[in-house]
C-alpha cells in the first residue's frame, strides 16, 4: 500500500515538473517583468530543464 | 597543476564580473562562466557538465516555486491581510512582544524544512508588511528579515549544513539542539534589539493604519486563516514524527496540497483560471530564484571538474590554524554563495576531520560553521536569500546598500560563530540534548 | 519593447539542441551495460526482487550471482556498488566473478547492489561517466555511477530523512543512500526496499559471513579499513594485522552503535551474518582534488591532495612522485585502480581465512586472484573475452 | 587441532616477514601474573592484543582480563584480582565522530585515575602502541593526549616502529629511563608476549 503511494507520488512529481515546464513556456512568450532578451535564454534553458525531467532522461 | 587551475579561476572570475555587468542577469552570467571555464579548462564546450550541474539543485528550486504558489493563493483569498490586520490590532501598541513573537514566526518554517528561503517564502510577506505597517524603515525590516531566515536555517531540529557535515564525516547528527538553541537566541535577541531601538518616525497611528489596510473578504475567519497553516505543519510534523505510516511527500508536494487548501477556503474555490493566472504570476516572481538554483549548478559543475573547486578547498584548509580562523568568516560564506548547501561538504567536513586530528569538540565546530555558511546566502554569485529578502521586502536602494543595512546583526552573527569556532573545547558543555 | 517572437523560439531549439546532446550521453550511461564472462563454477543467476517482488521491474531490482561448489560449508555474500561513484568494489567483484574457484561452501555475489545509483552521473560533482581497463583483448569499459539512488527511479526526498527503525535523524539525501537505510523495510522507499531485499537473502540463505565493497575519501579517518560489526571484529583485527604484515597497511575499526543505516552495523544488528565492510583510498572523489578525469580515477594522482598529504591531513600512505612501499616492496604510487581491487580481493581471501580460523562449522574454500596476482597482472588479465566465452556464461549488468 | 593450525600459519607468516628481528631494542621484561589488560582512548587496540595473547598460546586465558574501560563504572575494577601488573594498549579509534566517537577529556580524567591507583596499588604498569602510525596523531588528538596520559608513567613500553617515526616514545624512553621494545608488526606483539611468558 505505501508502495503504490509513494509510486503515485513518484509520478505526481513529473506531472508537478511537466506543470511547471508549461508555466515557464508561458511566461517565456508574456511576462510582467524582466522582459529583456538576455531572460528570453534564461528561461529557454530552465525550460529544457524542466523537460528533460519530465521525460525521464534526467 | 596550481598555476595551471589558478589561471583558470581567475578568468572564471573576470568573465563572471565582465558578463555581470554587461548582461545585468547573474543566472545567465554564471552559465557563461561555466561554458568559458570549461573551454579555457579543455572541456570543450560542455553540454553534458553542463546540464547535469543544472540539475543539482532542481529539487531546490521545486521546492522555491511550490511554496511561493502556495502563499501566494493563500495571499490572494485575503486570509494574509487579515492576519496581518490582526496582529496589527493588538501588537501596535506592544512592539518587543511583537518582534519576538515575529522572530519566531520567521524561525519555523526554516527550522522544521532547513531552509532559510522557506521561512522567507511562507511567513516572509507577512512579516515584511506587519513591519512596514509598524513604521520600521526597509532597512531595518531587510536586516530583520534575512537575520532570521538565516537563524531560521540554522536552527534545530533540521540544520542542513551539520546534517551534510555529520554524514559526511560519519558522525550522527545527535546533540546539536542546545548547542544550536543557545547561540540562535543570544543573535535573535541582538537582531531584536537592534530592530527595535531603531527609530519609526514615520509610523502612523492604529486607526490610520487600519483604515489603509484593505478588509478582509466576506465569510473571512479564523478557520480559513490558520487552516493551511495548520495543515502545513501537520504534514511536516507528521512526516518527521511518523515517517514510516506515511509515503514520502517531500516539501514541493506538501506546499502543493497546502495551496489546495488555501484555495478550497475561499469563495470561488473552482474558478481555475483565477488559480492559474495566480500561478503564472507567481511563476514571474520567482523565477529569478528558480533561475539562480539551476544556474549555479551548472557553475558549481564546471568549477569541480576543472578543479577550482579543489583549489579553493585545498587552500582553505591547508592554511595554519590562525589563518583559518581569521579567514573563516571569509572562505566560509563565500563558498556558501558559490556551492550553496555544497560548502557543508567541500570546506566543512575536512574542517572536522581536521579539528578531530588535534582533539577539538566536533560537534561545537559543525554547529559554529552551520552559523558561518548562511551568512553567505546574500553573496555572489547566488546570493538566493539576500536578492529573496529584497523582493519580499521591497527593498529599493542597491543591492550594496542592503547589504550594509544588514551589516550589523550580519556580523554579530559571524562574530559569535568564530567565537564558537576558536573555543570549541569551552564549549562543550553546551552538547547536551 | 517587444522582442520578437521568433528569437524566443531560436532559444529554444537552442537550449533544445544542448539538452538533446547532453540527453544522448545521459541515455547513453544509464543504458549501457557491463559485460561479464563468469567463472567454470557459477550456477545460477537469481534476481534480487526474487527476495522481495516488488522490486521486479524497477531500476531497483539487480543480478545476483551464485557460485555452489555442493559440497557442505559456508556462505558468502559479497556486495561491490554499494556506492557505484567508488567502481573498483563493482571491479573486484568482476575479478571474482569471473575467476573464482568454489570447493567447498556457496558463494553470492552481487556487483551492482545499487543498480539505480550506477545508472547516472554524481550531481555537482563532475564526474566520468566510464572508465577503461585495458585486457589482454582490448578494452574494457565500465560505468561510474552516483553515491545515491537516481531520483528518476526515487523522486521526492524528504526534507528529514528518518531512519527505520531507529528514528535517527539524517540529511535528506540519505533516503537515497544504499549504505544509510539498512536493514529497509518491505513497504519503504526504492532505497529502503533495496536493503530490505539484501537483508532478506542474507537471512533466507543464512548467510554466514557479509562483505561490503568501498571506497573512501583519503582525507577520511576510516580509510584503507576494515570496518566490522561486534561479531566479527576478531575475524577482521587478524586479517588486518596479517595483511599489514605482509600484503598491505590495513586497519580495523568497530562499527559503532550510534551511527545508523550502515551495513556493518545493522546487517549485523539484523541478521545472524558476519558483517565487515571494507574501503580502500580513492584519491577521485576528495573533495579538494584538482581536475576530474579518467586518469585520476585510475591512477588516483593528484599535487592538491598531495598538499594535504604533506600537512597531515590524509589518512592512509600517499605519495604522487616517489610512492610508499607495501609489505612486498612494491612502489604504490597514488591510489591506483589495481591497488584498490587487489586490496578488496585479499581483503575477502584473508578475513574468510580468519573466518575459516575461528568458526570451522562456517569455513569456506574458495580461490580467485588476490592482491599480489592483481599487482603483478593488472586487474585486466584476469577479465575474459566474452566473445569467446560460452555464451552461456556472459552477462550483462 | 585448531591451536596447531594456527601456529603454522602464524609461523608461516613470522618466515615470510623475514626471518630478521621483529622484536628489537630493550630485552622483553620478564612479565607476572595475573594481570589486567586495557585500553586507552577507547580504540579497538585492546582487544586486538587480547586477541593476539589468545592466538599466542603463551599463558591461559585465565590469567589475565580484560577490561576495556576499568573505573569508569566500577570503582574496585583493579582490585577485582590481585593483578601483578596493568596492560595498557593506548589508541583511539578513528570511526564515529561526534555522539559516536569518544569523549576525549572524560577518557583522560578515567585514564589519569587509572595510573594513579595502579601505582597506589603497586602494579607494572606497561603501556604498549602496538598500531602504528594509525594511532598517532597531531598534539591534542585523542591519540596523544592518550599518549601523555600513560607512557610517562609506565615501567616498560612496547612500541610498533611505525608509530615512533617522530622518536617520542624514543624520548619517553630515556627521559623516564623506561625499558624500550619495539616490533615491526602489530602482529609480532604475539612475540613479545611469548618472550614475557616464556613456556615453562
Amino acid at each position: 500500500m505505501l508502495v503504490l503511494m509513494d509510486t503515485i507520488i513518484h509520478y505526481f512529481y513529473f506531472v508537478m515538473a511537466g506543470f511547471f515546464a508549461i508555466l515557464l513556456l508561458k511566461n517565456l512568450f508574456k511576462r510582467e517583468r524582466r522582459k529583456g532578451l538576455v531572460y528570453d535564454i534564461v528561461y529557454s534553458y530552465v525550460i529544457m530543464v524542466f523537460i528533460l525531467r519530465v521525460i525521464g532522461i534526467k | 597543476m596550481y598555476l595551471q587551475t589558478t589561471i583558470i579561476a581567475i578568468i572564471m572570475v573576470a568573465t563572471f564580473a565582465l558578463a555581470s555587468w554587461k548582461l545585468k542577469s547573474p543566472e545567465i552570467s554564471m552559465v557563461i562562466t561555466a561554458i568559458v571555464g570549461a573551454l579555457v579548462g579543455g572541456f570543450g564546450f560542455p553540454s553534458r557538465l553542463l546540464v547535469e550541474g543544472m540539475f543539482t539543485y532542481f529539487d531546490v528550486g521545486m521546492i522555491f516555486l511550490t511554496a511561493s504558489i502556495f502563499i501566494n493563493i493563500y495571499s490572494e483569498t485575503g486570509a494574509m491581510n487579515a492576519l496581518v490586520r490582526w496582529i496589527v490590532k493588538q501588537f501596535y501598541d506592544r512592539k518587543w512582544l511583537m518582534l519576538i513573537l515575529l522572530g519566531i514566526l520567521m524561525i519555523i518554517p526554516g527550522a522544521l524544512t532547513g531552509a532559510g528561503s522557506v521561512s522567507i517564502f511562507v511567513v516572509g510577506g507577512l512579516v515584511a508588511s506587519v513591519m512596514n505597517y509598524m513604521g520600521f524603515t526597509k532597512r531595518r525590516v531587510a536586516a530583520f528579515i534575512y537575520l532570521f531566515a538565516m537563524l531560521a536555517a540554522v536552527s534545530p531540529p533540521i540544520n542542513l549544513w551539520a546534517m551534510l557535515m555529520a554524514a559526511q564525516a560519519n558522525m550522527p547528527y545527535v546533540g546539536f539542539n542546545v548547542v544550536l538553541l543557545v547561540p540562535i537566541v543570544i543573535i535573535a535577541l541582538f537582531t531584536i534589539i537592534y530592530t527595535g531601538t531603531s527609530k519609526t518616525p514615520e509610523r502612523k497611528n492604529k486607526e490610520h493604519i487600519l483604515s489603509e489596510l484593505p478588509l478582509p473578504p466576506e465569510g473571512m475567519n479564523w478557520f480559513k486563516i490558520i487552516t493551511p497553516f495548520a495543515v502545513l505543519l501537520v504534514l511536516i510534523l507528521i512526516s518527521k514524527f511518523a515517517a514510516f505510516s506515511i509515503p514520502v511527500l517531500g516539501l514541493p508536494l506538501t506546499f502543493v496540497i497546502c495551496a489546495f487548501v488555501s484555495a478550497m477556503m475561499d469563495r470561488k474555490r473552482w474558478d481555475v483560471r483565477k488559480w492559474f493566472g495566480v500561478m503564472v504570476k507567481t511563476m514571474d516572481q520567482v523565477f529569478p530564484l528558480l533561475a539562480t538554483v539551476i544556474s549555479v549548478g551548472a557553475l558549481v559543475n564546471i568549477m569541480t571538474a576543472t578543479g577550482v573547486r579543489g583549489l579553493l578547498a585545498i587552500t582553505f584548509i591547508t592554511l595554519p590554524m590562525v589563518l583559518i580562523y581569521i579567514t573563516a568568516l571569509l572562505f566560509a560564506p563565500f563558498a556558501q554563495g558559490a556551492l550553496s548547501y555544497g560548502s557543508a561538504i567541500i570546506l566543512g567536513t575536512p574542517i572536522i576531520f581536521l579539528f578531530n586530528s588535534i582533539g577539538l569538540n566536533v560537534t561545537v565546530t559543525a554547529a559554529a560553521l552551520s552559523f558561518l555558511f548562511p551568512l553567505g546566502d546574500c553573496l555572489p554569485p547566488s546570493r538566493i536569500v539576500g536578492r529573496l529578502t529584497v523582493e519580499t521586502v521591497g527593498y529599493e536602494g542597491s543591492y550594496m546598500s542592503f547589504l550594509k543595512a544588514i551589516a550589523i546583526p550580519w556580523l554579530f552573527m559571524g562574530a559569535i560563530g568564530l567565537l564558537m569556532l576558536i573555543f570549541p573545547n569551552q564549549l562543550d558543555f553546551l552538547v547536551v540534548y | 519593447m517587444k522582442n520578437p517572437q521568433y528569437l524566443k523560439i531560436l532559444f529554444l531549439v537552442l537550449s533544445g539542441v544542448l539538452g538533446l546532446l547532453a540527453g544522448i550521453e545521459f541515455w547513453e550511461l544509464r543504458h549501457y551495460k557491463e559485460t561479464v564472462v563468469v567463472s567454470e563454477d557459477f550456477t545460477e543467476k537469481v534476481m534480487l526482487s526474487q527476495y522481495l517482488p516488488s522490486l521486479k521491474n524497477t531500476w531497483g531490482d539487480t543480478p545476483i550471482y551464485v557460485y555452489d561448489s555442493g559440497v557442505p560449508g559456508g556462505s558468502m555474500l559479497v556486495l561491490g556498488g554499494t556506492h557505484p561513484y567508488e567502481p573498483a568494489t563493482s571491479l573486484a567483484t568482476y575479478v571474482m566473478m569471473e575467476n573464482i574457484d568454489v570447493t567447498s561452501g556457496k558463494v553470492y555475489i552481487i556487483p551492482h547492489a545499487n543498480m539505480s545509483a550506477s545508472t547516472l552521473g554524481m550531481l555537482g560533482n563532475a564526474y566520468i561517466k566510464y572508465y577503461h581497463i585495458e585486457t589482454t583483448w582490448g578494452q574494457k569499459k565500465f560505468r561510474v555511477g552516483d553515491r545515491n539512488t537516481n531520483p528518476l527511479d526515487q523522486w521526492p526526498d524528504p526534507f528529514t530523512y528518518v531512519h527505520y527503525p531507529s528514528t535517527q535523524n539524517l540529511a535528506y539525501q540519505d533516503i537515497r543512500n544504499l549504505n544509510r537505510t539498512f536493514p529497509g523495510r518491505p513497504d519503504g522507499t526504492l532505497t529502503e526496499r533495496i536493503s530490505y531485499a539484501i537483508m532478506e537473502l542474507i537471512r533466507n540463505e543464512d548467510i554466514d559471513i557479509f562483505f561490503d565493497f568501498h571506497e573512501a575519501s583519503l582525507m577520511y579517518p576510516v580509510v584503507s579499513t576494515y570496518v566490522a560489526h561486534d561479531r566479527s571484529m576478531d575475524i577482521s583485527m587478524m586479517a588486518a594485522m596479517m595483511l599489514s604484515a605482509t600484503q598491505f597497511p590495513m586497519k580495523s575499526e568497530a562499527s559503532p552503535k550510534n551511527l545508523r543505516g550502515l551495513t556493518h552495523r545493522e546487517v549485523g544488528d539484523f541478521s545472524n551474518t558476519l558483517a565487515i565492510l571494507m574501503e580502500t583510498p580513492e584519491a577521485f572523489i576528495d573533495r579538494v582534488v584538482g581536475r576530474m578525469s579518467e586518469e585520476l580515477m585510475l591512477e588516483g594522482k593528484d599535487e592538491f591532495l598531495q598538499t594535504a598529504a604533506e600537512k597531515g591531513l590524509v589518512y592512509c600512505d600517499y605519495d604522487i612522485y616517489e610512492g610508499f612501499p607495501d609489505a612486498l616492496g612494491n612502489m604504490i604510487i597514488g591510489t591506483p585502480m589495481d591497488y584498490r581491487v587487489g586490496r578488496h580481493l585479499s581483503g575477502t581471501l584473508e578475513a574468510l581465512n580468519w573466518m575459516n580460523q575461528f568458526f570451522p562449522d562456517k569455513a569456506i574454500s574458495v580461490t580467485f586472484p588476490n592482491y599480489v596476482d592483481v599487482m603483478n597482472n593488472g586487474s585486466g588479465h584476469y577479465l575474459h573475452d566474452p566473445s569467446k566465452a560460452d555464451p552461456s556464461r556472459v552477462f550483462q549488468n | 587441532m585448531r591451536k596447531v593450525l594456527i601456529l603454522v600459519l602464524l609461523s608461516m607468516l613470522l618466515f615470510t616477514t623475514g626471518l630478521f628481528a621483529v622484536v628489537s631494542g630493550d630485552p622483553v621484561v620478564e612479565g607476572q601474573l595475573p594481570f589486567l589488560l586495557t585500553n586507552a582512548g577507547q580504540g579497538p587496540g585492546g582487544k586486538m592484543a587480547r586477541l593476539l595473547i589468545w592466538q599466542s598460546g603463551a599463558i591461559e586465558d585465565t590469567d589475565f582480563d580484560y577490561n576495556a574501560e576499568p573505573l569508569k563504572e566500577d570503582p574496585n575494577d583493579l582490585t577485582a584480582r590481585e593483578y601483578k601488573m596493568l596492560f595498557v594498549i593506548i589508541g583511539s579509534s578513528a570511526k564515529g565522530l561526534g555522539a559516536s566517537g569518544i569523549t576525549i577529556d572524560e577518557e583522560i580524567a578515567r585514564l589519569n585515575k587509572m595510573i594513579e591507583e595502579a601505582k597506589k596499588l603497586n602494579m607494572f604498569i606497561i603501556a604498549a602502541h602496538i598500531e602504528g602510525k594509525a594511532r598517532r596523531g597531531n598534539p591534542g588528538s585523542a591519540d596523544e593526549q592518550s599518549i601523555d596520559a600513560i607512557a610517562p608513567y609506565a615501567d616498560y613500553l612496547i612500541v610498533m616502529k611505525e608509530g615512533n617515526i617522530d622518536g617520542k616514545f624514543t624520548r619517553i624512553a630515556e627521559e623516564k629511563d623506561i625499558p624500550l621494545t619495539l616490533i615491526d608488526n602489530t602482529i609480532d606483539f604475539m612475540q613479545v608476549i611469548k618472550l614475557m611468558f616464556p613456556a615453562e
